[in-house]
């Protein structure tokens, strides 16, 4: 077998587990515990758009989440319109603001970037704290939106079950791994990283880098806010301290720098390692010890940023390709990437 | 033994071997240049020597001490200087502060009075400058404060890293004056140069560098008739 | 007008601790070029041990500065040398490396839920310190004491700072490394042993900014997160690597959050501190007093 | 029709004035050379016509129009292509994906911009090293890629900004080979360099600034030999002890 | 190039099988055993809310130990009470996700929790769907009993209930010691609960015709409460109503004192005024300050006294309302389960809105009974008002109102000197 063979045999092979999973794991806690771990990695692969390709720190991402959430709960609660529809809006109005607010701060060069970004983020989420009502939207402050599991089904996206959130994620997070796929091939892809790495040899080379980055940052804002509006109907509500917190857009990054920022593999390497640290450790320890679950997942940062600061992406493609190398011979190990 | 002497080293930037099985010494006293193209690895051997860089194999030894694993603190402090490419000064610290900084090794930190003044009869100009911010001066000057600079810190060998870079024709002239005359107080000097003529004419020997290499060795007088030369480095 | 002068003069001398609180951070930055992300955390820690220190001792608060400001130096000074340095030795060519940001993070969690464990989830004052609630008259108004005290001892600590950088052998030594990292080891300067005292210097500072913060406010272990964010916006008003500008950038964000709230809800202030903020970075991105030179 | 012409060009940084009242007119195929002391704003030149800076005064007209302060990607789009002093890669991607993102200036499809790539590759005899990460080039090789990317963007004008520093004298004399090749294929060619034997060998006429202002013009052998040009080269301003 | 990324994105995928594999090969919890009822508390044990979670977490302890200790549940054969921990960090969709483990992996019997408003709201919503029975011990937004659920048992009173006792103890206060209140100023944390009570007040001081001067929240992160506090004093009103958690409560009563606030009353609402750290960290400061709860150490009710002894002994520091409703928790869930004499869910919770207990160890509160009404209210629930003061033994709170509650011998000291 070729090794492109042997790839696309093992990336079908594990696309169909992946979407098998739910027959073997009944359980509903190992579900959610999946579900987030795929929602997280679709966050943070949507990230990387801007934060590995674009070759900048966002770390706001947090407030492109709540304004998909906040979108399409307020038009569906107010509204009655399906949160199917209130996803894409969200999403549109986050690549909106992801527009305005990147255009200045694309200019800003490493830590200013990362700082603004924080500052956007907190501003978007202390914005929300102070408007109970914005014209005839309610968007109920500090108090947060609560949505009423009432009439579940495919069109009010609200399920009894965890499977089908379960599809749902999954489907996105394929799709969103598909899409970067496709973007890092394509011209966009080239400017973006050519732009990242050297913006002035870029520009020479006819490259807009602005508007590149900017396109990244609709495309990284829309993909976000959907996510949103997926995290609102799974856990039915919204509170600004925690779907706009820092802690959120840092762990988008983080899962993103330490699975290997810029690299398709990257985001979901990093969810795979912090997810289950972070969730793990919490329900085996955060009754006993409080707070020992997030000194262990500090330690991790550490340690991986210490021995692999370039994510853990790389050492793990070398793994694989030995791996292949064992079972199909030298002719299977292709290239390392 | 040698002042110094470097044995057989092998250096790699990343995976990317620069240096191959390179063997040199300096006598104390002597004027020495290394010349070769850019790409040659002329600053790679003065950043090993310096210990930016560590030889994969071979050894550095300085006054009979292998300078194995130092880092370049330790190097400065045992007396070898370098005047770094491209000047790198500290752009928005005054002259005096550059200086001063270079005396930053306890060796040279109790005569730094005394060095400032030798370095002011030296180069009168900057005494002139002495609280003007370094990113302001002109090239030429930013050269002398460079070359200050590692005076300060009272090298026993100083190595300088093309001082004629970026320079005009003119001030290349004077750079070479003022490097014969540090020679000539008694500071062994190893010089890193692409203006091949100017180099070598102020040099006691000479080495070539091609591709990491050393690919000729000798006294500067001959090395400047050498047809090889003139052919591959002089355009003649 | 009597009311604006009394929030005014309180703006000035609670920002001026804001910008004690950040001086740490801002110091951080220009010589490693790094957000210290657990600078919260490491003023936290100077509280907690402000606090033992008085509260075993029954000593004056304002002595325990000799036992804080050593402490914290040695503390900054190991976190850096044991921590942080290795990650820069990995990543001796990326100029702001960005891993380094994660470490600290790391260590911000580490040192909050340490202190969960060690000291519980309680909240600590110094009860009986001779500081406590002192205030000032004058005619109408009321002006803290430890604000006050607060005010001078980042004034001096600033200045100190700035003299140290300017004039001592290692003060010229950290800025010529914060320049140019590598032109600074050929001059015999070792540049990993400056990012520790750099690193032990602005937590030592962030340790004088908890002695003037532990007579009047709580000690617990998440306590620096309040101030970490503060810190960021502050910094950035100023102009990151700027001593001074931290301490002014701290009187504009005190001046805010003073004033403001007499025309507005308090929880508005936060707002206009934010968009001030961007609005800072967008018209001049280097800060108020940033030196337009690309770090 | 003039490929290039410049008009009164000026350029100020505060209070420095980098280009004085330069105009020089660059006409199809030509190879024109301009020289100059360090410092004597000859990048800067480069520049303000690749569309890094606005002129401060002074009209730049390629083909005919007048495309001052137009931006770098749109000039490179109308065919003026610029390499770096200072050479810039993508450090981290192949020589072909350096290449590819040239090549993308004209085409939206990536079969395309690779098959372009590959025969600039080819064309400079650069194909063996297509998979090499560009960040492990050596010196020579990355000046190539330089001139290799460029080539790519299917340019009209090649601005080649000291493409010869730091390569020893066989390079020196394959790159001279290759630039005249170049203007062979029908591009006009304008180029900064220091290395007199090259820039000597190549240029059809020569353009000498000193201080921002054009001191000499002609042909190799009367700029050589015009008294100004020594002078400024061998100065007399500057003295030092 | 296709090729490697072809290959990247299939190796995304590998690794994302073998990850999910270990995962579902980590150790699971120990699975349901049939001897011992399962209770999932989701509680804040990290995070800005802690300390509160701590006595929470205390007080249930010391009430299973007493169950346990005491036989267990007699009905079910003995079986021990098992407390199971979730930590929620004061987050929402932690507690949501901790709820959904609880239910599903440790297939717990019984849920109790959160504290949070924020989090018991969401959390309670995946009970009902489950059925599993959620016992509320704190948590006082009112809409937490009025989603119509059938699974949630709230002991705490409600938010409207507490507000509405602060006024009927302002207007008795008023009435007793004959001193007017005209103006009052409302200055509340920016969130959940702060609000929650700030819109029941603002009703509730129109009809009484009290002026309101102020109506200012602030964020509980705040590092100065100076500005808020010079609000409040130059508002000069007669009665300052609060609702702060710790840090803030804390703060903000320390800084009153130094800018001489002195208003006629300044009434807390539970939460940071009912902290055990708040006393210490106010010292007199607090004196004279009233505060909302629904227990005191000085309750005038048989085991009280013992009760906060053993706790004193025990963990260090006083029982406090929060403390009690979880204690009284676990005793109101074993007499529902002794009624229910299974294990089953649906049992539990019919067993749990038939509850009527009325004494017992647990019932160590002021009010006389613990009953359900449909929407799973407590209806007994009341909070007493209490004073801080020093009457010898340092600063105390002692329980001044209603007046039947109020400490024998105790005068409130209203208006504030």
């Amino acid at each position: 077998m070729t090794p492109k063979k042997i790839n696309n045999c093992a990336l079908v092979l594990i696309v169909l587990i992946a979407f098998g999973v739910p027959l073997v794991v009944r359980s509903a806690t190992y579900l959610h515990i999946l579900i987030l771990l795929y929602m997280y990695a679709y966050l943070t692969t949507s990230w990387n758009l801007v934060g590995g390709f674009a070759g900048v720190l966002p770390l706001g991402h947090a407030a492109f989440v709540g304004i998909g959430a906040y979108t399409s709960t307020i038009l569906s609660l107010q509204y009655g319109v399906s949160p199917w529809l209130g996803m894409i809006i969200g999403g549109l109005l986050a690549a909106i603001v992801g527009v305005i607010i990147g255009k200045p701060t694309f200019k800003m060069r490493g830590a200013y970037f990362a700082l603004a970004t924080i500052a956007f983020g907190e501003g978007i989420r202390v914005l929300i704290e102070n408007i109970d009502y914005l014209g005839p939207l309610n968007f109920n402050g500090p108090r947060g939106l609560q949505i009423p599991p009432l009439d579940t089904g495919l069109s009010r996206f609200m399920f009894e079950a965890k499977e089908p959130y379960y599809y749902i994620i999954l489907v996105m997070l394929v799709a969103v791994l598909a899409l970067t796929y496709f973007i890092s091939r394509s011209k966009l892809g080239f400017y973006l990283n050519a732009g990242g790495e050297e913006p002035e040899a870029a520009m020479a080379l006819g490259v807009n880098v602005a508007r590149a980055k900017l396109i990244a940052m609709a495309m990284s804002c829309f993909l976000t806010a959907l996510a949103g509006t997926f995290w609102a109907q799974l856990t039915l509500y919204i509170h600004p301290k925690s779907i706009i917190s820092l802690d959120l857009s840092f762990e988008i990054a983080f899962i993103a720098l330490i699975g290997g920022r810029g690299s398709i593999a990257g985001p979901v390497l990093g969810a795979l390692l912090l997810r289950p640290v972070s969730d793990f450790s919490r329900i085996y320890f955060g009754d006993t010890v409080p707070g020992l679950h997030l000194i262990i997942f500090g330690v991790v940062l550490i340690v991986v940023m210490i021995y692999q600061p370039r994510g853990l992406q790389e050492p793990l493609t070398r793994a694989y390709n030995r791996l292949i190398h064992r079972f199909f011979g030298p002719q299977g190990s292709g290239r390392a990437a | 033994m040698s002042f110094l002497e470097v044995e057989e080293i092998n250096v790699f930037y990343g995976d990317v071997q620069v240096i191959f099985d390179l063997s040199l010494h300096v006598e104390e006293g002597e004027v020495v240049s290394i010349i070769g193209g850019n790409g040659a690895g002329k600053s790679t051997l003065l950043k090993t020597i310096s210990c930016l860089l560590h030889p994969q194999s071979g050894q550095i030894r300085f006054e009979n001490a292998l300078l194995q694993n130092a880092t370049p603190e330790e190097i400065v402090a045992r007396g070898i200087v370098q005047v770094p490419e491209g000047r790198r000064l500290f752009s928005l610290m005054s002259v005096y502060d550059n200086l001063v900084v270079g005396a930053y090794n306890r060796r040279a930190a109790g005569s730094q009075e005394e060095s400032l003044q030798q370095v002011y009869t030296m180069f009168p100009r900057l005494k002139e400058r002495t609280s003007q911010i370094a990113m302001t001066l002109s090239g030429g000057e930013q050269q002398m404060v460079a070359i200050a600079r590692g005076l300060m810190a009272r090298p026993k060998l100083l190595m300088l890293d093309e001082p004629s870079l970026g320079l005009a024709p003119v001030l290349i002239k004077s750079i070479f004056k003022t490097i014969r005359a540090i020679a000539d107080q008694g500071t062994t000097v190893l010089l890193v140069e692409q203006d091949v003529n100017h180099s070598l004419s102020l040099s006691d020997r000479g080495y070539v560098l091609e591709h990491g290499r050393i690919a000729m060795e000798g006294q500067a007088a001959h090395l400047l008739e050498d047809p090889h030369i003139k052919a591959a480095y002089l355009g003649l | 007008m009597i009311f604006v002068l009394e929030d005014t003069i309180n703006g000035i001398l609670m920002g001026s601790i804001y910008g004690l609180t950040a001086l740490g951070l801002t110091i951080i930055f220009g010589v490693l070029k790094v957000i210290n992300f657990a600078h919260g955390s490491m003023l936290m820690v100077g509280m907690y041990v402000a606090y033992w220190a008085v509260a075993l001792t029954g000593l004056h608060p304002y002595m325990a500065l000799f036992v804080v400001v050593p402490v914290m130096f040695f503390f900054g000074y190991y976190v850096q040398d044991l921590i942080i340095k290795p990650i820069f030795k990995a990543e001796k060519e990326v100029r702001e490396p960005i891993t380094v940001i994660i470490v600290t993070t790391g260590i911000w969690y580490i040192l909050d839920n340490l202190t969960l464990l060690l000291f519980g989830p309680d909240y600590r004052i110094l009860q009986d310190n001779p500081l406590r609630g002192k205030m000032l008259e004058a005619g109408q108004m009321l002006i803290s004491v430890p604000k006050l005290w607060g005010f001078c001892a980042a004034v001096v600590t600033a200045a100190s700072v700035y003299v140290f950088f300017q004039k001592t052998r290692m003060g010229r030594a950290i800025r010529a490394t914060s320049l140019d990292r590598e032109a600074a080891s050929l001059m015999g300067i070792n540049q990993y042993k400056v990012y520790n005292i750099a690193f032990g210097i602005g937590t030592a500072s962030a340790g004088i900014a908890a002695i003037t913060l532990v007579p009047f406010f709580n000690v617990y272990p998440t306590v620096g997160v309040l101030f970490d964010i503060k810190g960021f916006i502050i910094v950035v008003l100023g102009g990151l690597g700027s001593i001074w500008g931290a301490i002014v950038g701290g009187i504009i964000i005190g001046l805010i959050e003073s004033v403001a709230p007499q025309f507005m809800t308090a929880t508005w202030t936060e707002a206009i501190v934010y968009g001030l903020f961007l609005l800072v970075l967008f018209v001049k991105p280097s800060g108020l007093f940033g030196v337009k030179y690309d770090w | 029709m003039n490929m290039l012409e410049v008009k009164q060009l000026t350029k100020d940084f505060g209070g420095l004035r980098a280009i004085d009242s330069l105009d020089l007119t660059i006409g199809k195929q030509e190879i024109l050379g301009l020289i100059g002391p360090n410092g004597a704003g000859k990048s800067t030149a480069f520049n303000c016509i690749a569309g890094v800076y606005a002129p401060t005064m002074g009209d730049v007209y390629f083909e005919g129009s007048r495309i001052n302060g137009q931006k770098p990607w749109v000039l490179c789009k109308k065919g003026i292509a610029r390499t770096f002093q200072i050479v810039k890669p993508f450090a981290t991607k192949t020589v072909l994906y350096n290449v590819m993102v040239g090549s993308f200036a004209n085409t939206n499809k990536r079969s395309e911009a690779k098959e372009k790539a590959m025969q600039i590759l080819e064309f400079l005899q650069f194909a063996d090293k297509k998979d090499i990460r560009a960040g492990n080039l050596t010196i020579g090789d990355r000046k190539r890629l330089e001139i290799a990317r460029a080539l790519a963007t299917e340019p009209k004008l090649l601005l080649l900004d000291e493409v010869m520093a730091g390569l020893r004298p066989s390079e020196v004399d394959e790159l001279v080979d290759m630039v005249r090749r170049l203007r062979q294929s029908g591009i006009t060619i304008f180029v900064i360099e220091h290395i007199m034997r090259a820039i000597m060998a190549l240029s059809d006429r020569i353009v000498v600034i000193h201080f921002g202002r054009k001191i000499a013009e002609g042909s190799p052998e009367k700029v050589a030999s015009d008294e100004n040009v020594i002078k400024a080269y061998l100065g007399g301003e500057y003295v030092v002890s | 190039m296709a090729l490697t990324w072809g290959k990247t994105l299939s190796r995304v995928l590998f690794t994302t099988v073998v990850g999910a594999a270990l995962v579902l090969t980590a150790p699971l919890p120990t699975m349901a055993a049939d001897d011992v009822v399962r209770v999932g508390n989701i509680i804040p044990l990290s995070g800005p809310s802690a300390s509160v979670g701590e006595q929470g977490k205390f007080a249930r302890e010391m009430a299973v130990e007493e169950i346990n200790a005491s036989g267990g549940i007699k009905a079910l054969g003995g079986a021990k009470l098992k407390m199971l921990y979730a930590d929620s960090e004061s987050k929402p969709e932690k507690g949501v996700a901790e709820a959904e483990r609880l239910i599903n992996s440790e297939k717990v019997h019984v849920l109790t929790g959160c504290w949070n408003s924020a989090v018991t709201y969401p959390t309670s919503a995946v009970a009902e769907r489950y059925g599993v029975p959620f016992i509320v011990p704190v948590s006082v937004a009112d809409k937490i009993t009025e989603q119509g659920f059938k699974t949630v048992f709230r002991i705490a009173a409600k938010d409207s209930w507490w507000t509405r006792d602060q006024f009927s103890f302002l207007k008795d206060m008023q009435e007793e010691f004959g001193t007017e209140i005209k103006t009052v100023a409302f200055v509340y944390e920016n969130g959940d609960w702060g609000k929650g009570f700030a819109e029941q007040w603002i009703k509730l001081a129109e009809k009484t015709g009290y002026k309101v001067v102020l109506d200012e929240p602030y964020p509980s992160t705040a590092t100065d409460l100076s500005p808020v506090v010079q609000k409040i004093r130059r508002a000069r009103p007669d009665v300052l109503l609060l609702v702060s958690n710790a840090a803030d409560a804390i703060l903000l009563t320390n800084t009153m004192a130094e800018y001489r606030v002195s208003p006629k009353a300044i009434i807390g609402s539970g939460g940071g005024h009912a902290d055990p750290s708040f006393l210490t960290a106010t010292g007199k400061n607090a004196q004279y300050v009233f505060d909302i709860v629904e227990w005191e150490t000085d309750i005038n009710k048989a085991g009280a006294k013992e009760a906060n002894e053993k706790y004193k002994t025990k963990y260090g520091q006083n029982l406090t309302g929060e403390a009690v409703d979880a204690y009284l928790a676990m005793y109101v869930l074993a007499d529902a389960l002794e009624r229910a004499g299974s294990l089953d869910r649906e049992k539990i919770r019919i067993a749990l809105s038939e509850t009527r207990y009325t004494d017992g160890q647990g019932m160590i509160v002021g009010y006389d009974a613990v009953e359900f009404d449909q929407s799973g209210q407590n209806k007994y629930a009341s909070p007493v008002m209490v004073q801080i003061n020093d009457i010898g033994k340092g600063m105390e709170r002692i329980t001044v109102w209603p007046k039947n509650a109020r400490r024998s011998g105790y005068e409130p000291v209203f208006p504030m000197p």
